[in-house]
C-alpha cells in the first residue's frame, strides 16, 4: 500500500467517522460506538506491544477508571465530563505505582502478574460494598451523560477513540517508536544506545492505562452504570487482543482493521443467524489466524509489494 | 482493508432502511440467546404470537416479533434496542434476563418511550434504581418481581406455612449465597426481611458458584452446619444445585429444611435420589398443570411446538408478556404509548404461572407486576406447589430426611 | 548456604501452621488437600504443553469440557461409571486434540507466540458455542452416591472423595518425570522442548513430537474430564475458569516445573480455604489466588536478579 | 588524559570468578587490545564497564568519577559506547534508524538532528542504502552499522567485541583503516577484543592480557606478545 493512498484511505476513514452521525441512524452509530471503544483499547494494547510486553491486564485499568469516574460522581460530586479524565488520571496513577513493582518482569510473568492485578482490582470494588455497590454494580443518578444524546455520545466515543489513536500516532512518529521498537528487538543494545529501558515502558505503561481508564470512564457514563462484572469482564482484555492481531500488530492500522473485522462482524452474523452466531465468531478468528498470521494490514502490504520478502 | 470495507458494505446494505407499516404490529424481543432462558423465553413468545395471530391476530393486524440477541452484554444490548426500535420500526419492547444486560437497554429505552414489558431483571440496585420513578418510567412493565419483592413473599410464604402446619418450626436460618450479584441481593433481602424484629436468627456465607469456577461448598456448608439451621437457603445457580447436595451428605448436614433458590435446575435433577424433598423458590413447575388450565395449556402447546420442557419459569413470563401487551393494544386500539400504558395499566391477566397479573407501584417504578414467587419441593421427582396456597399442588414433607 | 538455611525456616514454618491449622480446623487441611489435588491435576497438563510446545493453550478447559461432555452423554447412553469411562475419555480427548493440533495449532507453530495464543482462544469460543448449541446452557450432572464418601473421626466427618483428585495429579507428575526422562520418545520431547532448533538438528521430527506432546496432554485433560464429571456438573462455559487457574499455576510454578505445579497447587489450595475458614476473610479467598501469583512472581524475579 | 579507570574489579557468578581483581586504565586517543585466550574474561570485562552486568566488587571510574553501578543507559549518556561479540541488530528499524538510536538516547538528540548525526557517522563508514531493512545487509555492513549506532553516541570510550570476526582479509583490511581513522579523528579511547592477532598488531598502541579473569600481562603488543606467561597462557588455551 504506497503513503498516498493510505493517506488517502485515512481520509476518507476520518470525513465517514466525523460524518456518521449525520449519514447513519442510531443503530450503526450504536454499532460503531461500541466498535470505536474496543478499536481504541486494541490500539493502547498494541502500544505496549511495541516493546515486546503482553498485557492481560486491559480490563483491569479500563475497569478502575470506570469505577473511578462513576464514584468521582457519586462520592465526590463530581460532574460527569470532569470524572472522565478523573478516570483517565487515576488509571495513569495505578499503572505508575504498580509499574515500579511489574515492569522489571518479561514475557510470561508480565502478562500473567497484569492479570492477577485486573483480578484484584476486581475482587476488591466487589468487596467493598459500601463504596463500590457491591456486586450488584451501581447507578449513576444522574443517569446517562449529555442526557443519552445519541450523537453526542457519538461524539465521546469518537474523542476516546482520537485520543487513542492520537497517542499511537505520536508514539510512532517520536522517540517512543525508537524506543520501544529498540527495547523489543534487543534490550542490552538498546541499554547501552542510552534506552533507559525502565523509564520508557513506565512511561508507555501509564499512558496507555490512562487512555484505558479514559476509555472505562467513557464506557460508564455512557450506560450510566458500573458492575464489577460489566467493566472487568475478560471480554475488554481478550477482543482487544484478538483484533490487535487480527489486524496486524506494532502499528496504528492493525488494530484499526481488525477491530472493524471483529466488530462489524459480530453485529453482522447475529442478524444473520440470532442464534449460534458465536460459533461463527469463533471460526473466524482461527481462520484468519491460520491464513493471514501477520494480520489483515500484514497481508495487505505483501499483496502490495510482493516483490519484496521479509517487509516487518 | 478492502475485506474489511467489503464487509462493511455489506453490513450497511443488510440492515433495510425502509419502514414497514402495513398489516402488521411489530414487537421487538431481546434476550441472551445463548443461554437456555433467552433461548426459551424467545421461543414462548413466538408461540405465543402464533396463538394469537391464529386467533386473528390484534385489531386485524398481526403481531410480528423480531428477536435480538443482547449477548448478556449491556453494549449488545443498547445496540440490540436501537436496530429494533430504528431499522425494524418495532412499536414495543419486551424480553431482558441478566440485570446487567438490561441497565444498558435503559437508556436508549427512555429515548424511544415505547412499552416495554420485561421478562427478567431482578436487581432493584441497578435497574430499578437506573428506571427511575415515574412519571419518567412508566413506559417500563416489570413482570418479574424485584429481589426485594421475592425476599418479601418469601418472608409472608414461610409465615403462612407455620401457621397451617403447626410441626414445622423455623427459628434459624442460614443462606449459602453465591458471591455474585444474585447471591448478594438475596443476602441483604433474606437479612432485612427475615432478621426484621428478630423472629429469626440468621447467618449465612458466601461461597462461588460452580457457575463461575468454584464448586466446593465445603467451607460454607461446616459453617452451616456449625450454626444448625432449621432452615437451610442456598441462593445460586442450576450447576451448584447436586453438587452442593452430595456435600453436604458428605459432612452429615442434615438441616430440616433444605431449600434452593436457583433460576433453573440441573436436567434431570428430579432422578436424583438426593433431589428427594427438597425445597425451592420458584414461580412455576408442570405440577401444576394439574390444577391450572392456562399452565396446561401453555404446557401442551408449548412442547407440542418445540418438543421440549420449558425449563425455567422465564419461558412462561415471555409467553405471558406477550400476551399482556396484545391485550394491551386491543384495549387501547393503538401502539401509541400513552394510551398503551393506560390500557395496560388496566391489566388483569390470568397466567399460566397461576396467579392474575396487574400491575402495581413497587419501592420506585409504577408497573411492578409480580411480586410474590413460590414456594416449591422437590417430591417424587416433580417440583409440587406449597405456597401460595391457592396454587398449592401438594402438602410439605417435613422434615428434610436425614443421609442414610 | 543461606539459601539452604532460609529453605530450612520456611519449611519449619510452614510445617508449624499446618499442625496449628489441624488442631484448629482439620477440615481446613482436608479440603485444601483436596481442591489442591483438582487445581494441579488440571494445570499438569497445560503445565506439560507450555513447557514443551510452548504454547499458552486458552482452550485447555474447553477440551476438558468437551471430554466431560463425551463421557456424561456415553455413560447416560449405556449407564457406565464415568471412573469407567476414564481411559476412553482419555482416548477419545487425544485424538481429538491430535486432530485439532494437525488441522490448525501446527500451521501456526512458526507465526509469533500471540498468534497461537489468539488461535486457541478462537477454538475455545468455537468449542463452547458449539456444545452450547447442541445441549444448550443447560447443566448436566451424573448422580453417583460415592462422592459423598466421608470418613468419621471424633465428632468431625471428613469428606475424601476429592482425594482421587490428589493421585491423578501425583500419578501425572510422577508418570511424566519418568516418561520424559526415561523413555525415548519423552527425552525427545524434553530436548525439543529446550531447545527446538537444536532438535531438529539432530533429526528429531519436532513437529511430531509436538504433536504426541499435545495429545499426551489432552489424553490427561480428557481423563480429568470424566473425573471432573463425577463431581461437578457440567455446562458449556464449565472449563473456562479452569485454563485461567491452571495457567497462573504454571506461571507460579515456574515454565517447565511440573513437579512446581503440585507445591503451587498445594499453596494455593490451601490459602484459599484458610482464608473461606474465617468469617471475616471469606469474601477475600478469591483475592489471595492471585495476591500469591504476584507475590511469589515478584520475589522470584527479585531473587535473579540478585544472582 | 585518563577516561577510564578500573580497580580491582571482580565479578563472580555462583562462585566461578569471571573477572578477578582487574586494574587498568584507559587514555584519550589510545587504542587498547584486551587478548586472552577463550573464556578469560574479555567480554565479561566489558560487560562489566558498560554496565550490562555489576560487578562483585571493585570499582568503575570514567574522566575520574565513580561509574561502578551506573546503569548501562546513563554510561552510554555519558560516553562509552560499545558493540557485541554476536551482533545485535534492531530488526523492526532501518539501517539508518538503528544508527539514530544511539544519537537519540545517549545525546538526547531530536529526531531530525539525530538523522543528520546517524548519516554523517554512516557516510565516515562508508555505509550507504540507508533506508534498507537489517535483514537486507551484509555482515560488513551489520558490523559497520553497530560501530555506527555506537558513534552516534558521540562517546569518549568505545568498546569493539570481536568487530573483525567472520570478515574476509579485505573487508578486516578495510575496517582496521576505518577504525584508525575514526579513533584519531574522534580523540577516542577504544578497547578492542579480537582473537586474530594480525588485528590486534596492526591497530593497538597497547595491550592488556586476561587469563582465567586475571591481567598477567601490559603494555605494546610486541613486548607483551614476548611475555612468557602470556605465551604459556596461549598454549595452555591451546592445549
Amino acid at each position: 500500500m504506497n503513503r498516498n493512498l493510505a493517506r488517502v484511505v485515512a481520509t476518507l476513514l476520518g470525513a465517514l467517522a466525523v460524518a456518521l452521525p449525520a449519514l447513519a441512524g442510531a443503530y450503526p452509530l450504536q454499532v460503531a460506538r461500541n466498535v470505536m471503544l474496543y478499536m481504541a483499547l486494541a490500539i493502547t494494547w498494541d502500544m505496549l506491544l511495541r516493546s515486546g510486553q503482553i498485557s492481560f491486564g486491559i480490563a483491569g485499568l479500563f475497569g478502575l477508571g470506570a469505577y473511578a469516574s462513576i464514584l468521582g460522581v457519586i462520592r465526590a460530586g463530581m460532574p460527569a465530563w470532569a470524572s472522565i479524565p478523573f478516570a483517565a488520571a487515576f488509571s495513569a496513577l495505578a499503572a505508575l505505582l504498580i509499574g515500579y513493582l511489574i515492569l522489571r518482569l518479561r514475557g510470561m510473568y508480565f502478562s500473567i502478574v497484569t492479570l492477577a492485578l485486573a483480578e484484584i482490582f476486581r475482587i476488591v470494588i466487589h468487596n467493598l460494598h459500601d463504596f463500590t455497590g457491591g456486586p450488584e454494580g451501581i447507578v449513576a443518578p444522574q443517569g446517562v451523560i449529555f442526557g443519552g444524546s445519541a450523537s453526542a455520545l457519538y461524539w465521546l466515543a469518537l474523542g476516546g477513540l482520537a485520543v487513542a489513536l492520537g497517542a499511537s500516532i505520536w508514539f510512532e512518529r517520536s522517540k517512543f517508536h525508537f524506543a520501544l521498537t529498540a527495547i523489543r528487538d534487543n534490550e542490552i543494545a538498546a541499554s547501552t544506545s542510552g534506552v533507559n529501558i525502565f523509564s520508557w515502558l513506565l512511561a508507555t505503561f501509564v499512558i496507555t492505562s490512562g487512555i484505558q481508564g479514559l476509555l472505562g470512564g467513557i464506557f460508564v457514563q455512557s450506560y450510566g452504570f458500573a458492575t464489577p462484572d460489566s467493566v472487568f469482564s475478560a471480554d475488554f482484555t481478550l477482543l482487544p487482543l484478538a483484533m490487535a492481531l487480527l489486524g496486524g500488530i506494532h502499528g496504528t492500522v492493525g488494530p484499526i482493521m481488525g477491530a472493524v473485522l471483529l466488530g462489524v462482524a459480530s453485529e453482522w452474523l447475529k442478524l444473520q443467524m440470532p442464534y449460534g452466531h458465536l460459533v461463527v465468531y469463533g471460526i473466524i478468528i482461527i481462520i484468519v489466524i491460520l491464513f493471514m498470521p501477520r494480520g489483515l494490514y500484514g497481508l495487505a502490504r505483501k499483496m502490495a509489494r510482493p516483490a519484496e520478502g521479509r517487509a516487518e | 482493508m478492502r475485506k474489511a470495507l467489503a464487509l462493511l458494505a455489506i453490513a450497511l446494505i443488510a440492515i433495510p432502511a425502509f419502514a414497514q407499516t402495513g398489516d402488521t404490529i411489530k414487537i421487538g424481543g431481546i434476550w441472551t440467546l445463548s443461554d437456555i432462558t433467552g433461548k426459551q423465553g424467545s421461543a414462548a413468545a413466538l408461540l405465543a404470537v402464533e396463538e394469537i395471530n391464529k386467533s386473528g391476530g390484534v385489531n386485524g393486524k398481526m403481531l410480528e416479533l423480531i428477536i435480538a440477541d443482547d449477548e448478556g452484554k449491556a453494549d449488545k444490548a443498547a445496540a440490540a434496542v436501537e436496530k429494533l426500535a430504528t431499522v425494524d420500526k418495532v412499536e414495543a419492547f419486551i424480553g431482558g434476563m441478566a440485570s446487567g444486560a438490561e441497565v444498558g437497554k435503559i437508556p436508549a429505552y427512555a429515548k424511544y418511550n415505547k412499552v416495554v414489558v420485561a421478562t427478567g431483571a431482578a436487581s432493584s440496585a441497578i435497574v430499578e434504581k437506573a428506571l427511575g420513578p415515574s412519571p419518567g418510567s412508566d413506559y417500563y412493565f416489570h413482570l418479574h418481581p424485584w429481589d426485594y419483592n421475592q425476599g418479601a413473599s418469601y418472608a409472608e410464604g414461610w409465615d403462612a406455612i407455620q401457621k397451617k402446619f403447626p410441626s414445622i418450626k423455623i427459628k434459624k436460618i442460614f443462606l449459602a449465597y453465591e458471591e455474585g450479584a444474585f447471591g448478594k441481593s438475596s443476602w441483604d433481602a433474606t437479612k432485612l426481611l427475615f432478621g426484621a424484629d428478630k423472629r429469626y436468627t440468621i447467618d449465612g456465607a458466601p461461597f462461588k458458584s460452580a457457575l463461575l469456577g468454584g464448586g466446593d461448598y465445603s467451607a460454607v456448608l461446616e459453617a452451616a452446619k456449625d450454626f444448625k439451621p432449621d432452615l437451610f437457603l442456598w441462593a445460586g445457580y442450576d450447576a451448584d444445585a447436586l453438587p452442593l447436595l452430595e456435600q453436604s451428605k458428605a459432612i452429615k448436614f442434615t438441616p430440616k429444611i433444605y431449600l434452593g433458590a436457583p433460576p433453573g435446575w440441573p436436567i434431570g435433577f428430579g432422578s436424583s435420589k438426593l433431589s428427594k424433598n427438597v425445597m425451592l423458590y420458584g414461580m412455576w413447575s408442570p405440577s401444576m398443570n394439574d390444577t391450572n388450565p392456562a399452565s396446561k395449556k401453555f404446557y401442551d402447546a408449548y412442547v407440542k411446538k418445540y418438543r421440549e420442557e420449558p425449563a425455567t419459569y422465564f419461558a412462561l413470563l415471555a409467553y405471558d408478556a406477550v400476551k399482556i401487551l396484545a391485550d394491551g393494544i386491543k384495549l387501547a386500539g393503538t401502539t401509541e404509548t400513552a394510551a398503551l400504558v393506560k390500557a395496560l395499566e388496566a391489566t388483569k391477566y390470568a397466567s399460566p404461572l397461576g396467579e392474575t397479573i396487574t400491575f402495581k407501584p413497587s419501592n420506585i417504578i409504577k408497573h411492578q407486576g409480580i411480586t410474590r414467587q413460590k414456594i416449591l419441593q422437590w417430591q417424587n421427582g416433580f417440583q409440587e406447589v406449597l405456597w401460595p396456597f391457592e396454587a398449592a399442588t401438594a402438602a410439605p414433607v417435613f422434615p428434610f430426611p436425614a443421609w442414610k | 548456604m543461606a539459601l539452604k538455611r532460609r529453605a530450612t525456616i520456611l519449611a519449619a514454618l510452614s510445617a508449624a501452621a499446618t499442625i496449628l491449622i489441624l488442631l484448629w480446623k482439620p477440615s481446613v487441611i482436608n479440603n485444601g488437600l483436596q481442591q489442591a489435588g483438582l487445581y494441579a491435576a488440571i494445570a499438569i497438563p497445560m503445565g506439560l504443553v507450555l513447557g514443551i510446545v510452548h504454547i499458552v493453550n486458552l482452550a485447555h478447559g474447553e477440551f476438558m469440557m468437551v471430554a466431560a461432555y463425551a463421557t456424561y452423554f456415553a455413560c447416560r447412553a449405556t449407564g457406565m461409571d464415568p471412573l469407567l469411562a476414564v481411559l476412553p475419555a482419555a482416548a477419545v480427548t487425544a485424538a481429538f486434540g491430535w486432530v485439532v493440533f494437525q488441522l490448525t495449532i501446527k500451521r501456526a507453530l512458526k507465526a509469533p507466540e500471540l498468534n497461537q495464543l489468539i488461535l486457541t482462544f478462537g477454538i475455545a469460543i468455537a468449542l463452547t458455542q458449539a456444545v452450547n448449541i447442541l445441549f444448550t446452557s443447560q447443566t448436566f450432572k451424573l448422580q453417583l452416591d460415592y462422592v459423598s464418601a466421608s470418613i468419621d473421626i471424633g465428632e468431625d466427618t471428613f469428606p475424601v472423595w476429592s482425594y482421587v483428585f490428589v493421585a491423578f495429579a501425583i500419578l501425572y507428575a510422577v508418570g511424566l518425570k519418568l516418561f520424559l526422562t526415561r523413555t525415548t520418545i519423552g527425552k525427545a520431547a524434553l530436548a525439543v522442548g529446550q531447545n527446538p532448533k537444536g532438535a531438529a538438528i539432530v533429526g528429531i521430527d519436532v513437529n511430531r513430537v509436538y504433536g504426541l506432546v499435545f495429545a499426551l496432554a489432552l489424553a490427561l485433560v480428557g481423563a480429568m474430564g470424566a473425573l471432573f464429571l463425577t463431581k461437578q456438573s457440567i455446562f458449556p462455559s464449565v472449563g473456562s475458569p479452569y485454563t485461567m487457574k491452571s495457567f497462573c499455576l504454571v506461571a507460579v510454578a515456574g515454565i517447565g516445573n511440573i513437579p512446581g505445579i503440585l507445591g503451587a497447587s498445594l499453596l494455593l489450595g490451601i490459602s484459599e480455604q484458610v482464608l473461606r475458614g474465617f468469617r471475616d476473610t471469606r469474601a477475600w479467598a478469591d483475592i489471595v489466588f492471585f495476591v500469591l501469583i504476584i507475590a511469589v512472581i515478584l520475589g522470584r524475579s527479585i531473587k535473579w536478579r540478585k544472582s | 588524559m585518563t577516561k577510564l579507570r578500573t580497580e580491582h574489579l571482580t565479578r563472580a557468578f555462583l562462585g566461578l570468578v569471571a573477572v578477578n581483581d582487574v586494574s587498568f586504565s584507559m587514555e584519550e586517543g589510545e587504542i587498547l587490545g584486551i587478548i586472552g585466550p577463550n573464556g578469560a574474561g574479555k567480554t565479561t570485562f566489558i560487560n562489566l564497564v558498560s554496565g550490562i552486568i555489576m560487578p562483585s566488587s571493585g570499582t568503575v571510574e570514567y574522566k575520574g568519577r565513580d561509574i561502578t553501578y551506573l546503569p548501562a543507559h546513563d554510561r552510554a549518556r555519558l560516553g562509552i559506547a560499545r558493540t557485541y561479540q554476536l551482533i545485535h541488530p534492531l530488526e523492526n528499524l532501518s539501517l539508518i534508524q538503528n544508527v539514530m538510536v544511539g544519537s537519540i538516547f545517549a545525546k538526547g538528540n531530536g529526531l531530525r538532528a539525530a538523522r543528520a548525526k546517524a548519516e554523517e557517522v554512516c557516510a565516515s563508514l562508508g555505509l550507504t542504502g540507508l533506508d534498507r531493512d537489517t535483514s537486507k545487509l551484509t555482515i560488513l555492513e551489520i558490523k559497520k552499522m553497530e560501530i555506527a549506532r555506537a558513534l552516534a553516541n558521540e562517546p569518549e570510550v568505545l568498546f569493539l567485541d570481536e568487530v573483525m570476526a567472520g570478515l574476509n582479509s579485505d573487508e578486516t583490511r578495510e575496517l582496521i583503516a576505518q577504525v584508525q581513522t575514526i579513533a584519531r579523528e574522534r580523540k577516542l579511547a577504544v578497547g578492542v577484543v579480537e582473537h586474530v592477532m594480525g588485528v590486534i598488531k596492526e591497530l593497538t598502541h597497547r595491550v592488556i592480557v586476561l587469563e582465567a579473569g586475571e591481567l598477567i600481562a601490559e603494555g605494546p603488543y610486541e613486548e607483551v606478545s614476548k611475555n612468557p606467561r602470556v605465551i604459556e597462557a596461549y598454549l595452555g588455551g591451546a592445549a
